[in-house]
């Protein structure tokens, strides 16, 4: 008990810097995940799990495969982050974590913008590295593998930060993962059309400035916007 | 029969005996391994379709066919372990499933490697292959698992009975992956078992290293049950004398 | 089990300066039953106030209430003289609070939970983590992970935070849930240690408390 | 059965007709699966051992028992395997 | 109190017959997915919005989509069957109630079956009823329709019942959704293979009998092993 | 906190015939700490039994092993001088557990809550049901969903099962916890009243049971 600080001092104490604050939930959430290595593996195994399913349920010929091969990838990616989103706030929530964050004295922003980037870190990256792989097992075109590195890139983390809006809404609620895919996918549609077409017109060696313009757009905007929507969700559900 | 089961679950037991066993099957793995190694690199004749490719013959066929012996393992040891309660069996099946998903892994990637010259790609969604990528996900799916339960009693009767169910279901998803395959045949012939010349100075070698493969599996299952005997045991008299006793 | 309540400060106190909260008409109704209404009362700087009322009478409603974790009400919230909406940083500086939940994630250990919780609100070295584990008779438990610990060590990790943490003002939601004999007599000795030092609690509980404290009492039945 | 060794030169044998690349992948691979497979253990062995005789030193200084008792000190799970 | 029965004459109270134990299992579950109205049209939803994803991905081109429909909507049905379940077990494991089926004195393998069946009812059937029509959005030919909704039907109860001991081993894990996907769906595969493959076959005039009977064996088989496995499982997981 | 603990029955009760259940050297481990080893302990028709020990001497955990919700233990337990492993249906059919998560559905009303738990062990009628909810304080709340309900009233709803059951043989944890004065004390009539009409009860609890019945205790405490 020596140590315990009392009230009286505290005030001289020194602030805690909303620096410090971002970094400690950061550093706790990957924390979190890798502690359940399954974090990490998991959102992994699902993407190349779910793209292996279209061989055997449509087809196996190359060609067939070639022609899906941009829009199966990209829609695999989309449900591999939507899924793990699942954990973004729904344990903080059960055991009250989320309450404390919420009272903590730093800009909501910033703190939801730390479990964001965690998130992203964890299951989006990994899926960015995965797919030129997939991306063969489906035949695409060589050419096309940069691109489609570069549009997840781009849209991956637009994925995570839409879906923290759809998670935030629905922290609460009993049942999840079908209501937030509800919310979320119609949102994160632009993306995936985007995302698609580029990978698609890669091999055809189209221009793809329009593409990552209007990709890295919607990422400079969500960024900026989607933390304050999860906040702000974030306050509702717990109410 | 009872006797003996009661003496095999233990993991003293096992620990000891396999500490007698193991560097008699180390010397026999070296030399076949070396003699396999050596004959298949050096001595068989180049094929005349495949050219040297065949090489990677000897390292894939032993390798691809021990990785269809895992699950079948993993699933008795289930079953002993739900029936009997044996806790060796646990261990056993612990320590086979990363294993098992090594040499799926290997098979997987030596299959392509080779693929590449012999069907100009690394990867078709043929039944045999298909199916082996399905093996892969069935393991790590045991392994995530394993990992995400934290109490150990619980994780290897979840792992027990996924891996018999598992174990029921791989020859069904092989069967239907066959049928899947043949009945929308792609272009390229795919069968793999015709290799033209058949004579022994083809298969000789073959066998050798099936057999160099097979006790390099036993081997690294012994070593990784051992490590995990003594995990688990580290409580016990003999595994805190085993320590003392130790150097590092 | 009880309807509408306007709750009154039970003892006249010889008051400090100015209260350090105060709640003012505030009315609440929920699923058509009103909890309470025109509830007035003010905290000073020092006091130690326990929440009272049956089951369902409203206590966690107005505790979140105060803390901004619930908005469906009615009335004023200030904190030293301003209201708490307009200067929530504040406020929630100043503030410690924990519910029914405890805040504590059961795949961290003890110490990586109070690592980050008080790292939303002040530094602490590792020294001061195991000393608050300490306090709370959970020494040598620091690196255990929570999900291996019983239903009163959880919440035994969560009352750390009092010994952590600068907040002047503590609300707790029924702490002695789960506590064993000896962790009651702990936990009622920090409550009146901090209102002691100038501090200010806001406690609900069924049990008797048994602190050498002057304790108020703000009762939500009828 | 035995024709001999095939090759006429450790160049040759290297190059292995135009397949070198193919060929010493797969055994490179083959020598990575069987060097991790067979050393790994040894080295987690090491560490459990390296491991449980700091905590039995531990223990003797601290005076603690050692079974059982003592064990929710810190995180007793020095599991090989996960180790890496 | 005065309806209190005292312990003793419990003994000469009639017990519980399993049957009724079995209905009221059944009906408790599909009560809580009425009240929850998004139980029921969450996976719908779902299911619509995964498979318009594949036009807006891929292609528009009718002759594209046609040739890739029966696998779209068949692999669409188990992703949206697979994200259903977790409410299976998941809201009783949290809430205890999973414990007092547990201690019920009535087979388990009949409670199980009565929480899948109530599962499927909710989550399958509905997407063998809206197939259909999404199989004419994607311009699936008329003729396969009935296979379709068939095989469907023979198909979708396997993945319930399939999946359910998958939640079973999974719903004390914190983390879920995603290791119950990896878990169960190469488990799926024989199914979603057959299904496909007699919705393709269909439009080309080859006779299905072996198609619909293998489907049928499997359903059979797991009907009457699958609640074996999920009460194993759940016994485990409560531990 | 606590080592292995070697529990006796403190009182010496003049026993019935037979005990109903009994525990013959139990021991468990968990995280390598022994909770208990060598625990004997029989309980008589007619006995209330309150099982004690400080937070995570092992008192859930014993609990639970002994309804077979947990089976990582060594030794036997015998129901009627039956190992309850080998006729369990027998057994399940005599007990009710109430644990820390209390089996009430948030969705579901009380009265559908309490249907469907019944309808496991005995068929009941929706007077009974109405009947147990106000034996223990909710008269009128049988439709209120129970997502709407406050802490204790949850408690509430599933200590109601009390009144609707058969079973001879009550296992409760912490049933006390988040209940005004006035549900501790109705409870605690409840515990004395099945135990006074030949039922037996085994139950944990951090606070002093009052109830007019002899009490015997079961120390899991060094
Ligand atoms: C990723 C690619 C591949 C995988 C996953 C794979 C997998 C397998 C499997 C599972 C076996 C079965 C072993 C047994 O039944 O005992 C096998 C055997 C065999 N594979 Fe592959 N394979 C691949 C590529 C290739 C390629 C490219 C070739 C040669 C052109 C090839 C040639 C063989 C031969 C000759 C056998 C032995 C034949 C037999 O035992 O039936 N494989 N492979
Ligand atoms: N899931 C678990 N895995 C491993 N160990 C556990 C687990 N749950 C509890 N323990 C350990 O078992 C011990 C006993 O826990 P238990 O919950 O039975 O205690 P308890 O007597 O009920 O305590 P409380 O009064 O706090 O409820 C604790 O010391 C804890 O460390
Ligand atoms: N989520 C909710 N929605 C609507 N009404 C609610 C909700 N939670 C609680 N209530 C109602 O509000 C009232 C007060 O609940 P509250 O949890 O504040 O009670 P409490 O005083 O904390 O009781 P307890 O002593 O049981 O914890 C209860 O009567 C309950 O019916
Ligand atoms: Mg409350
Ligand atoms: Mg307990």
């Amino acid at each position: 008990m020596t140590t315990h600080p009392s009230p009286q001092q505290s005030n001289q104490r020194p602030q805690v810097s909303t620096f410090s604050a971002f970094q400690a939930t950061l550093r706790r959430d990957l924390l979190i995940a890798l502690k359940r290595r399954n974090d990490l593996l998991n959102p992994l195994m699902f993407f190349l799990i779910v793209v292996s399913l279209f061989p055997l349920g449509v087809s196996s010929d190359p060609v067939q495969l070639t022609s899906i091969a941009a829009g199966t990838v990209w829609v695999s990616a989309l449900l591999a982050s939507m899924l793990s989103l699942d954990n973004l706030y729904r344990a903080d929530y059960e055991d009250g974590s989320l309450e404390q964050l919420l009272l903590s004295p730093q800009p909501l922003y910033f703190m939801v913008l730390a479990k964001n980037i965690a998130h992203w870190l964890i299951s989006g990256l990994p899926v960015v590295l995965l797919a030129p792989l997939l991306a063969y097992m489906l035949y695409l075109p060589a050419d096309a593998y940069w691109t489609l590195v570069f549009t997840l890139l781009l849209g991956t983390p637009v994925l995570s930060l839409f879906g923290s809006i759809g998670v935030a809404l629905t922290v609460g609620l009993g049942s999840r993962g079908l209501i937030l895919a509800v919310i979320v996918l119609p949102l994160t549609v632009p993306v995936l059309i985007i995302g698609a077409k580029a990978v698609a017109d890669a091999s055809l060696g189209v221009s793809l400035g329009m593409h990552y313009a209007l990709l890295g757009a919607i990422l400079a905007m969500s960024l900026s916007l989607a933390p304050l929507a999860s906040a702000a969700a974030l306050k509702i559900s717990v109410n | 029969m009872w006797l003996w089961f009661s003496k095999l679950g233990s993991p003293k037991w096992f620990y000891e005996l396999s500490s007698k066993w193991l560097p008699w099957l180390v010397v026999f793995m070296a030399v076949a391994m070396t003699v396999g190694l050596l004959w298949a690199l050096l001595f068989v004749p180049e094929d005349y379709q495949q050219g040297f490719t065949n090489r990677i013959f000897y390292v894939h066929v032993p390798v691809a066919s021990i990785s269809l012996a895992c699950f079948p393992l993993m699933a008795g040891a289930g079953v002993i372990t739900l029936v009997w309660k044996m806790k060796l069996a646990d261990m056993v099946a612990k320590s086979a499933a990363p294993i098992g998903a090594w040499f799926t892994a290997v098979a997987l990637i030596t299959g392509a490697i080779w693929g590449q010259p012999t069907w100009g790609t690394w990867w078709v969604w043929d039944a045999r292959l298909t199916s082996m990528l399905l093996q892969f996900f069935l393991l790590i799916g045991v392994i995530a698992l394993r990992s995400a339960i934290e109490s150990p009693d619980a994780a290897a009767k979840a792992c027990a009975l996924l891996s018999i169910v598992g174990a029921i279901n791989v020859p069904i998803i092989k069967y239907s992956v066959e049928w899947w395959n043949t009945l929308h045949q792609p272009a390229t012939d795919l069968t793999m078992n015709e290799n033209g010349a058949n004579g022994p100075e083809i298969w000789v070698p073959l066998l050798i290293m099936i057999v160099a493969v097979y006790s390099f599996f036993v081997i690294s299952l012994i070593l990784a049950t051992r490590n995990e005997i003594l995990v688990r045991e580290r409580r016990s008299q003999w595994v805190m004398d085993i320590v003392a006793r130790e150097k590092v | 089990m009880s309807a509408s309540a306007a709750a009154t400060s039970v003892h006249a106190h010889d008051a400090p300066a100015s209260p350090l909260l105060q709640a003012s008409a505030l009315f609440c109704e929920r699923d058509d039953r009103v909890l309470f209404s025109d509830l007035n009362f003010s905290l000073f700087p020092g006091e130690l106030m326990q929440v009272q009322g049956s089951n369902g009478s409203g206590k966690t409603t107005l505790l979140r209430i105060l803390c901004g974790l619930n908005s469906s009400y009615e009335g004023e919230i200030y904190w030293d003289g301003v209201a708490i909406d307009e200067d929530r940083e504040s406020f929630l500086a100043s503030l410690l609070y924990i519910g029914h939940r405890v805040g504590v994630n059961k795949i961290l250990t003890a110490r990586e939970n109070l690592r980050w919780s008080s790292a939303l609100h002040a530094p602490v070295t590792d020294a001061d983590i195991d000393a608050a584990l300490d306090g709370v008779g959970l020494a040598g438990y620091a690196d255990v992970v929570c999900r291996n610990m019983s239903a009163g060590q959880h919440q035994r990790v969560s009352l750390a935070r009092l010994l952590l943490s600068p907040a002047r003002l503590w609300v707790l939601d029924e702490p002695f849930t789960t506590l064993d004999v000896h962790g009651v007599k702990t936990l009622e000795r920090l409550l009146a240690d901090h209102a002691g030092r100038g501090g200010a609690v806001l406690v609900t509980t069924h049990h008797k408390l048994d602190v050498p404290y002057e304790l108020r009492r703000l009762n939500l039945d009828r | 059965m035995f024709s001999g060794i095939v090759f006429s030169s450790v160049g040759e044998f290297l190059q292995m007709g135009t397949y070198a690349f193919h060929v010493w992948t797969v055994y490179g691979v083959f020598a990575i699966f069987l060097f991790v497979n067979l050393y790994l253990p040894r080295v987690q062995r090491r560490q459990f051992i390296r491991e449980q005789q700091r905590r039995a030193q531990r223990d003797a200084h601290t005076g603690k028992a050692n079974a059982g008792q003592n064990a929710v000190q810190a995180d007793d799970s020095v599991v090989p395997g996960e180790s890496e």
